[in-house]
């Protein structure tokens, strides 16, 4: 009986850890306590469907233990004789990630079967993922009431693995292949073709990148963006330095180049293979530029030993500056807008939002928070917690309830992807709508961007540049995959009028968003780095 | 008071139909029309005045129990101007329908503050005549209306809708038996209506996008019209409808796309838009927004799901009624033929 | 010979009988007072011919129009009598029965239209809701009836009124609000624009209502409408509907000058003049409560062609 | 005509066949006396200003049942008296009245001798709040009946999610792929036990501890026989344990249902309870049956209800306040998060927080009233000041300036059964909780202490998520998570008393699920035990001592587990630098704590003093001189031992 419980628990442990693995950055896929519990159902019963099989010898442990464990050298197989891709090495490094995919898995298993096997179908692209797909589709299954059988599969299918993976990897190639043009072809909104990502084409090209040397740590960046663990711009680009930062310190100048030229090289491969898993912000951009000018000031002979300090230096001073300080300074200017009792309407989650409302909160400022939320990432719900565990007052609604609520805030706080030459703000979409809404009541709107968002693109609709959510989360797929009629679309991004604004909070001055051209040519590294 | 358990027992028909359910308002008209038809036919009364008391008692009752059906108060309304139409037609002959305050009346008018108590010959069935007739105008409402559908959809255009009206519905299959059009579909969360107008629609063979309501802006610049329905039109002619309905109006004027609103006259109602919260809008339970099980934090926050958004008149281009078509202004109008102002408030 | 006599004598009584009920009633709009005089005419009135009975009528009305009260709402009151007499004169045949019902019409006509502020007031301070702040132009019996009446109701708001530098009635109003226990402040006209954005909503009264259904009022009205429509507040008229005029102003100086001006001003060089009343569009307008219910703005000229059309 | 209409009515219930009638039983007394003195029927306890069982029916109304029967053995008439106005339009309403039921099992078995079940029906206690259709959940039942003859209740529990420690969900259930429940238990650990033959014997099993249970079941009329058959038989949960215990006596089973969604359902059991329920149907989780829809108050913002109250200059209202009809708020009174009753007279500058205030009641100027509940027609006088948890029973006049606080219990009537009385002002009597009754007389929550709750529930998913935020890549490192849970675990323990074994498996398993090595182990254990934060913020020395004192004393068991030898000895010895030289405070108190282990044996003196020797070499933390004389008495006490032998 002590045994017994001791292993449930276990089983428990190893879930939640997984869970909060994940959890981190993505609010959508934060697994509140009672997903967790689902979770725990869902492993359990494997556990115990596995103690079944396994002629009920009580060590669940053991079990549990292997399924967690078999991960990384199944993977090893897996890629092995894919794709001669020495993976020995990154054994270790991906033990995390499978932990957190399961997770994922565990997630999708939720959201049913037909979810599982589609998500699993887009992205058997990515190695690592295929393998949490894997898992997910048979997850799936399992909760689809069919666990022994599929339990059974599960087995002959590991033991299969084991032996000759490649079987097995041929088996879900052609799988794949057959089921592509249902999937991908027919649903599609024709004014967005062109954002629509040919999962195939994207295949190979990750698949080369694999091929030529990319950084561990980068490989696995990657996945965390694709699986939008790590979202928000700036978050993502404080991911990619330390990572750079990783692969600098890593790096060795072939004889015959020079490091920057070489590393140069480098940093190319490393930027294509993560605009594959997923579009780079250009907050991402603007750091990569940076690097590169600075790059372009090392010395041709300089040793590699003292162009990764100087590079290192220069990174730790880009966060520093560009990220922290300036987000500092933020904080200090909207303080001041901040009023008594205010009431502050904000949008889905960004983390400067964030720190700017705590620490207003800190200073004394006594205010209420409506925290407006939307699909596709509902964000939102993560800085209720977070606001809420720090003491603030909070009120939280849906997009759709936001003409009913803007009546009562008196400032509208919004974060943003991108500053645009041409004024507009590009940001997580539905902050047009709320900017509308606040001009329709006459409330205030300041978008805060610290200004290594800033950007020289030119854009003036959602349409040419953009990104695509996944329509998965949209509406189950099993209700349209079949019929060709009906196509969810979610965009991540649309950018907001300039006439829509009042004003643009930077670390440099509180200005109307027009005068962003200026600041691009005022400001000394920006205008270096073009 | 025994008078009253009997309206009761009509209720309990309807008070059952979708107690909880904000679309369906037709369903319930049509329903409310005909526990009004058995009313008057199965209740004993002599005059105008009784049956007006009946029906009013009734009508509270009614309202009570289906607290977000405006389309109920208005039929109560619609039954009220019945009866007295009927009872000043048979009373004098020679006088016009026009009972309504008026300059007109003010100037006219001779000492008579009619009280509806006099005893007039087969007003019962006159009255009876007048509810089927009406009764008839509901069922081809719908039709009615979405005969005008080819007049305004042309080929290859891209219409967008929110959330689930079965108005919009017809509308938009009518008009795809003739031309080729794309429709986009706002799904409107939390209730998610959107996603059964989605389906509805891309089943009978009409390209249809879901988008989430974040994508609406982002998407309204290559929209060519909006065509919604409505839960109420209201005095002034603007909108009680589906919650994000409003961005979806705003959006359109910014982009200058034309807003074009589906409703039947028995939408109409005489309110005015007096608070956003009491009498206007309904606030159903958060769980939608924020599930319970999410623990602690639900004690710590307030959670807002309100049911509609109001929508001022001027961002409506026009109205399509089984009237025909008209200007937001002209709501007023209509209003003042449909209903008798001592009605306004039951 | 001596009829002559009495009808002069008649009509020189005219003009200080309608400054009397004026004078005694403070309260009156000067529109419910001509039509009373021009009852006290038909009541005393010897003439046998509805010709005759007309040209007194209009005399009376001249002489009304040039006493030193703002014209509009007695313009358009006497319209309307004048409208209701060729109604009667319609229906009957003989000149007396005619003169009777007249008569008979003219008291019902009399007590609606004493009724009519009581059924304003009762419309509209259901618009009043509880710590609603409600901007106010210079004084207008019709707003203070209806805020005593929302106060009847326990409701509790705060008011900012317009010192309307024309005549200072601003400040009276104030006094009659600090009475009826009403909190409320006397802002300068020109302070419109700055306290717009802390009101919920304005209450103005109005002199005559075009049949555009614009409204005609104490200078300053259109300003406060064109800040409000900026700001996105409601903009609400509280009129009697006999205030309801066949005129149709295309812009200010389109508005007839005996309306912009007293009949003393228009001697002189109205250049040099300031107007006592300004125009405001309809679309400045969110509603008007009358006593015909409430009403959008194109739903005046709606009433208006029912009755004169 | 009534005639008639009769016949109409009688139609229109043929039309519903006789067996498809839905039948609901309402227990309308608790059999105890929580509610005491504020109110001694339970049916007619007023709850938002409506009375729990107009709840219950209105909820039965729209519930698609057709029948009600209401049984009640105490105050009979008065319910009676109350149902007499009282019109529902579906439901047709029974009274049953048996005097001398004592317990739910009574009850059942008296429903068993009127014999007025024909078929499946609903059982609930009045104190049930809910807003849900069960003719769904009576059809699973009804399909699960035609695979399994056996079935006899179907239970239902509400998904609250697990950090909702406030709402009491401490039962664990486990159920199969057929919802049928194979095991439930009642604990406060949180280690469950699960016979493993019982598990083994399912090819899927759902176990979830994140359920409330308002004892709310769809039963078969198989159940009110099996009770008379089973005298042992008190509640539903003896029911259904007893149903699984011993399968094989009483052959039948017990399944259950989860109610998601917008499915509200809760248990007025105590004021907890009484306090969170009413929140919740502010806060509008129990639509359709909120105020303004059901007893037409007009909402507003900040859920605030009103019904034509009046209110004079200088009122504020904060949120969550519901005002009945015809209650009067004079100049400047503030109120937050409170319930009044219809025609309340509130005085000038009064302050009501946190409050419920039944009808009737009178409150005179500058009264202060929180966190307490007011029974109808009190009164209270000028400038009276009730703090947390006053209860004033009905008709109770409270002379000005008394100032009550804590459990104050005051109530008109002299007899009591629960405990003896004492005499308080003139003819009001307080209740003497004696200690048996002290868990039955639970008193209101007070805000703040919710509010640990939360951050204690919360810390180890917020603290892990938040951590993130400043550099995302960075996964929270395994030892950091089990020190997390080590806290959770031990703050726990400690503060619901758990047994100490209990806690060292918890750990154990914490530890095998990070792979931490012994040594993070035994550093992390004492780390944690000392740094378990106190309730009470800066607290005084003493507290601080008497504090670290107890908690060393309550986890000595564990840190005996883990600190066996020297080895372990110098893991945690870190522990104490870390944790207690670092903070101001605890420094002063270091040489007690060390002091404390050793006199315990769990640290040996040569250990403390070559760690010491080592901390005195660079004294980054200055604690030399504070441990000196401790170290002093130390080497002392060795000599002494020397001398000795």
């Amino acid at each position: 009986m002590e045994e017994k419980s001791k292993e449930e628990i276990l089983a428990e442990r190893k879930q939640r850890k997984a869970a909060k693995q994940l959890k981190k950055k993505s609010s959508n896929k934060v697994v509140n306590e009672s997903h967790v519990k689902d979770k725990i159902k869902g492993n359990l019963e494997e556990n115990l469907d596995k103690m079944k099989i396994s002629q009920c010898d009580n060590d669940a442990l053991k079990t549990s233990n292997e399924s967690m464990s078999v991960n990384p050298d199944l993977m090893t197989h897996f890629l092995d004789n894919d794709k001669k891709f020495n993976f020995s090495s990154n054994n270790t490094s991906f033990n995390n990630e499978t932990s957190s995919n399961i997770s994922i898995s565990n997630k999708e298993c939720g959201s049913g079967i037909g979810n599982g096997i589609n998500t699993f179908m887009e992205s058997v692209s990515d190695n690592i993922k295929t393998k949490s797909q894997l898992k997910s589709e048979r997850r799936a299954k399992q909760e689809a009431q069919r666990a022994l059988k599929t339990q059974k599969k599960l087995d002959e299918k590991n033991v299969e693995q084991f032996e000759t993976s490649k079987i097995k990897v041929n088996k879900l190639k052609t799988k794949f292949t057959h089921k592509i043009p249902k999937t991908v072809d027919v649903h599609k909104v024709l004014l967005f073709s062109h954002l629509y990502r040919n999962s195939s084409i994207e295949e190979n090209n990750i698949l080369t990148n694999i091929n030529t040397e990319i950084h561990k740590a980068v490989l696995k960046l990657g996945v965390q963006y694709k699986n939008k663990v790590i979202i928000g711009s700036n978050a993502r680009v404080v991911a990619l330095l330390n990572t750079l930062k990783q692969v600098i310190a890593d790096y060795r100048t072939p004889t015959e180049k020079d490091f920057s030229r070489g590393f140069e090289k480098v940093l190319g491969d490393v930027m294509t293979y993560l605009n594959n898993c997923r579009p780079v912000s250009v907050s991402m951009t603007n750091a990569i530029k940076f690097l590169k000018w600075h790059l372009s000031q090392l010395p041709n002979n300089i040793s590699d030993r003292e162009a990764q300090i100087k590079l290192r230096e220069a990174i730790d001073d880009y966060i520093k500056e560009q990220i922290n300080m300036a987000g500092k300074a933020i904080c200090i200017m909207v303080q001041k807008k901040i009023s008594q009792d205010d009431v502050i309407l904000t949008f889905g989650y960004s983390s400067l939002i964030e720190r700017i409302l705590i620490e207003s909160f800190q200073v004394g400022i006594k205010f209420r928070v409506i925290i407006v939320d939307a699909a596709p990432l509902y964000e939102g719900k993560e800085l209720l917690r977070r606001l809420v565990k720090s003491g603030l007052n909070c009120v939280y609604v849906l997009l759709s309830a936001v003409s009913y609520i803007m009546k009562e805030a008196d400032k509208v706080l919004l974060g943003a992807h991108a500053l645009l030459t041409n004024g507009y703000v590009m940001s997580r979409a539905g902050s047009s709508q709320i900017a509308l809404i606040a001009r329709s009541y006459n409330v205030p709107v300041l978008v805060c961007c610290e200004t290594h968002k800033f950007s020289e693109r030119v854009q003036t609709d959602a349409f040419v540049h953009n990104e695509l959510g996944n329509p998965e989360e949209l509406m189950k797929a099993d209700l349209w995959k079949s019929n060709n009629n009906l196509t969810p679309l979610t965009l991540m991004y649309e950018v907001t009028p300039s006439n829509l604004v009042t004003a643009v909070v930077t670390e440099l001055a509180i200005l109307p968003c027009t005068s962003v051209p200026v600041v691009l040519r005022v400001k000394p590294t920006s205008s270096t780095l073009s | 008071m025994p008078r009253v358990k009997i309206y009761q027992f009509y209720l309990i028909k309807t008070s059952i139909l979708n107690y909880r359910e904000v679309d369906g308002s037709y369903n319930v008209a049509v329903a409310v029309v005909n526990l009004f038809k058995n009313l008057v036919t199965q209740e004993k009364w002599n005059t105008a005045k009784d049956l007006i008391n009946l029906i009013k008692t009734c009508g509270k009752l009614l309202v009570k129990e289906l607290p977000l059906q405006t389309s109920a108060e208005n039929m109560i309304r619609r039954m009220l101007k019945i009866v007295r139409d009927e009872y000043t037609t048979a009373c004098h002959e020679q006088e016009e329908l026009d009972i309504q305050e008026s300059l007109h009346k003010i100037v006219t008018s001779e000492e008579e503050i009619d009280d509806y108590s006099k005893t007039v010959a087969e007003l019962k069935d006159s009255i009876l005549d007048h509810i089927s007739e009406f009764h008839m105008e509901l069922e081809t409402s719908i039709e009615n209306i979405t005969k005008e559908a080819i007049k305004h959809i042309h080929t290859s255009e891209i219409i967008l809708t929110i959330g689930k009206s079965a108005i919009v519905e017809a509308f938009l299959k009518e008009a795809a038996k003739h031309r080729k059009f794309e429709v986009i579909v706002c799904e409107c969360s939390p209730l998610n209506y959107g996603h059964n107008t989605a389906i509805s629609l891309s089943q009978s063979k009409i390209p249809t996008t879901l988008i989430t309501d974040s994508s609406i802006f982002g998407i309204m610049g290559r929209v060519h019209k909006v065509i919604i329905g409505t839960h109420t039109v209201m005095a002034n002619g603007g909108l009680r409808a589906v919650c994000g309905t409003h961005s979806v109006a705003l959006a359109a004027k910014y982009y200058s796309v034309p807003v074009i609103v589906l409703a039947g006259l028995y939408k109409l109602s005489s309110q005015y838009l007096i608070s956003h919260e009491d009498k206007f809008n309904q606030f159903i339970s958060p769980e939608s927004v924020l599930k319970y099980s999410e623990g602690i934090l639900t004690s710590l926050v307030h959670v807002y799901n309100p049911t509609f958004d109001y929508v001022p008149p001027e961002l409506v281009t026009l109205f399509i009624s089984n009237a025909g078509g008209h200007a937001p202004s002209y709501v007023y109008r209509l209003l003042s033929e449909m209903y008798h102002q001592d009605d306004n408030d039951l | 010979m001596e009829k002559i006599g009495e009808r002069y004598s008649l009509l020189s009584y005219i003009r200080e009988y309608f400054c009397k009920i004026l004078h005694e009633e403070k309260d009156l709009s000067p529109g419910i007072a001509a039509i009373k005089t021009l009852l006290y005419v038909l009541e005393n009135d010897k003439s046998e011919t509805v010709q005759e009975l007309d040209s007194n009528f209009q005399t009376t009305i001249d002489i009304m129009r040039n006493t030193d009260v703002p014209v509009t709402s007695v313009a358009s009151g006497c319209e309307l009598f004048l409208r209701f007499i060729t109604f009667a004169k319609l229906d009957y045949k003989t000149f007396d029965e005619c003169k009777k019902v007249m008569f008979h019409r003219g008291k019902i006509f009399m007590k609606k239209l004493t009724n009519a502020r009581g059924k304003i007031a009762k419309l509209a301070s259901t618009f009043i809701t509880d710590n609603s702040r409600i901007l106010v132009h210079s004084k207008s019996r019709l707003v203070l009836k209806a805020m005593e009446h929302a106060v009847s109701l326990h409701k509790h708001f705060r008011v900012f009124v317009t010192y309307s530098s024309l005549d200072n009635s601003g400040k009276e109003m104030a006094d009659e609000l600090k009475n009826i226990g009403v909190p409320c402040t006397v802002i300068l006209d020109s302070a419109v624009g700055y306290i717009m954005e802390q009101v919920d909503m304005v209450m103005v009264g109005a002199e005559g209502v075009a049949e555009s259904g614009g409204i005609i009022n104490q200078i300053g009205s259109f300003t406060m409408a064109i800040c409000a429509k900026e700001m996105k507040k409601p903009f609400y008229v509280l009129t009697e509907s006999f205030k309801f005029t066949r005129l149709y102003p295309l812009n200010q100086r389109d508005l007839p000058n005996e309306f912009k001006y007293t009949s003393g001003h228009l001697r002189k060089d109205l250049s040099k003049e300031h107007p006592l009343v300004d125009y405001t569009p309809p679309s400045f307008i969110t509603l008007l409560f009358t006593d015909l219910g409430i009403l959008t703005p194109s739903a005046v000229s709606d009433e208006l062609i029912k009755l004169y059309l | 005509m009534n005639s008639k209409t009769v016949n109409e009515k009688l139609h229109s219930k043929t039309n519903v066949e006789k067996e498809n009638i839905i039948q609901a039983v309402v227990v309308a007394d608790s059999f105890n006396k929580t509610f005491a003195p504020a109110s001694h029927c339970l049916a007619l306890l007023p709850l938002v200003n409506k009375k729990l069982l107009d709840y219950t029916l209105e909820w039965l109304n729209i519930a698609g049942v057709n029948e009600v029967i209401i049984f009640c053995s105490s105050h009979v008439n008065e319910i009676k008296q109350h149902l007499s106005d009282k019109v529902y339009l579906s439901i047709d309403i029974k009274v049953l009245v048996s005097e001398g039921c004592y317990s739910f099992g009574d009850v059942m078995r008296a429903l068993d001798r009127y014999a007025v079940i024909r078929n499946t029906f609903v059982l609930l206690s009045v104190d049930v709040i809910g807003n849900f259709n069960f003719v769904p959940i009576i059809e699973k039942f009804k399909t699960i009946q035609k695979n399994d003859k056996e079935i006899s209740m179907m239970t239902l529990f509400k998904e609250i999610g697990n950090q909702r420690t406030d709402l009491g969900n401490n039962f664990i259930v486990a159920y199969n792929s057929e919802n049928r429940i194979i095991h439930y238990h009642v604990q406060n650990s949180r280690n469950l036990e699960l016979p493993l033959d019982v598990v083994l014997e399912q090819d899927f099993v759902e176990i979830r501890n994140d359920l409330l249970n308002p004892g709310l079941a769809i039963c078969s009329d198989a159940v009110p026989p099996l009770f008379s058959d089973n005298f042992d038989f008190q509640t539903i949960n003896d029911f259904i344990r007893g149903m699984f215990m011993n399968e094989e006596i009483i052959q039948s089973t017990v399944y259950c249902e989860i109610l998601k969604g917008n499915n509200y359902v809760a248990k007025v059991t105590n004021w907890p309870m009484y306090q969170i329920v009413s929140q919740d149907i502010v806060r509008r989780w129990t639509y359709p049956i909120v105020p303004d829809i059901s007893e037409k108050y007009s909402y507003s913002k900040n859920s605030i209800y009103l019904k034509n109250a009046t209110f004079s200059q200088g009122c504020r209202l904060g949120s969550d306040i519901v005002i009945g009809s015809d209650t009067k708020l004079k100049k400047n009174v503030y109120v937050h998060n409170s319930i009044i009753g219809c025609n309340c007279l509130i005085g000038n500058d009064v302050i009501i927080e946190n409050s419920f205030i039944f009808d009737n009641v009178k409150i005179d100027d500058n009264s202060v009233i929180r966190y307490s509940v007011i029974g109808h027609k009190c009164h209270v006088k000028k400038k009276c000041v009730l703090e947390k948890n006053c209860i004033l029973g009905p008709l109770v006049t409270l002379n000005a300036e008394s100032k009550i606080n804590n459990i104050a219990l005051i109530s008109k009537t002299s007899s009591s059964s629960i405990c003896k009385l004492t005499s308080f002002s003139d003819g009001c009597y307080v209740y003497e909780n004696s200690d048996s009754e002290d868990e039955e007389i639970a008193s209101l929550v007070c805000e703040q202490k919710i509010h640990e709750n939360n951050e204690l529930s919360s810390a180890s998913e917020w603290g892990s998520s938040c951590s993130v935020s400043s550099s995302p890549i960075n996964l929270l490192d395994d030892v950091n998570i089990f020190y997390n849970e080590v806290i959770d675990s031990l703050t726990r323990g400690y503060e619901d008393k758990l047994k100490c074994e209990n806690l060292i498996l918890e750990i154990n398993s914490s530890r095998y699920a990070y792979n931490v090595t012994v040594n993070e182990v035994n550093y992390n254990i004492l780390r944690a035990i000392l740094s378990i934060q106190m309730n009470q913020e800066k607290p005084t020395m003493k507290e601080i001592l008497q504090h670290v004192d107890s908690k060393l004393k309550y986890f000595t068991p564990i840190l005996r587990n883990y600190i066996k030898n020297e080895e372990a000895q110098r893991d945690c010895l870190p522990a104490i630098e870390d944790v207690v030289f670092t903070s101001d405070k605890l420094k002063t108190i270091s040489p007690k704590i060390i002091q404390f282990l050793y006199d315990k044996d769990i640290l040996s003196e040569e250990i403390i003093l070559s760690w010491f020797d080592d901390i005195s070499k660079n004294d980054v933390h200055n604690v030399k001189n504070i441990l000196i004389p401790f170290i002093k008495w130390l080497n002392e006490a060795e000599e002494e031992s020397d001398e000795s032998d």
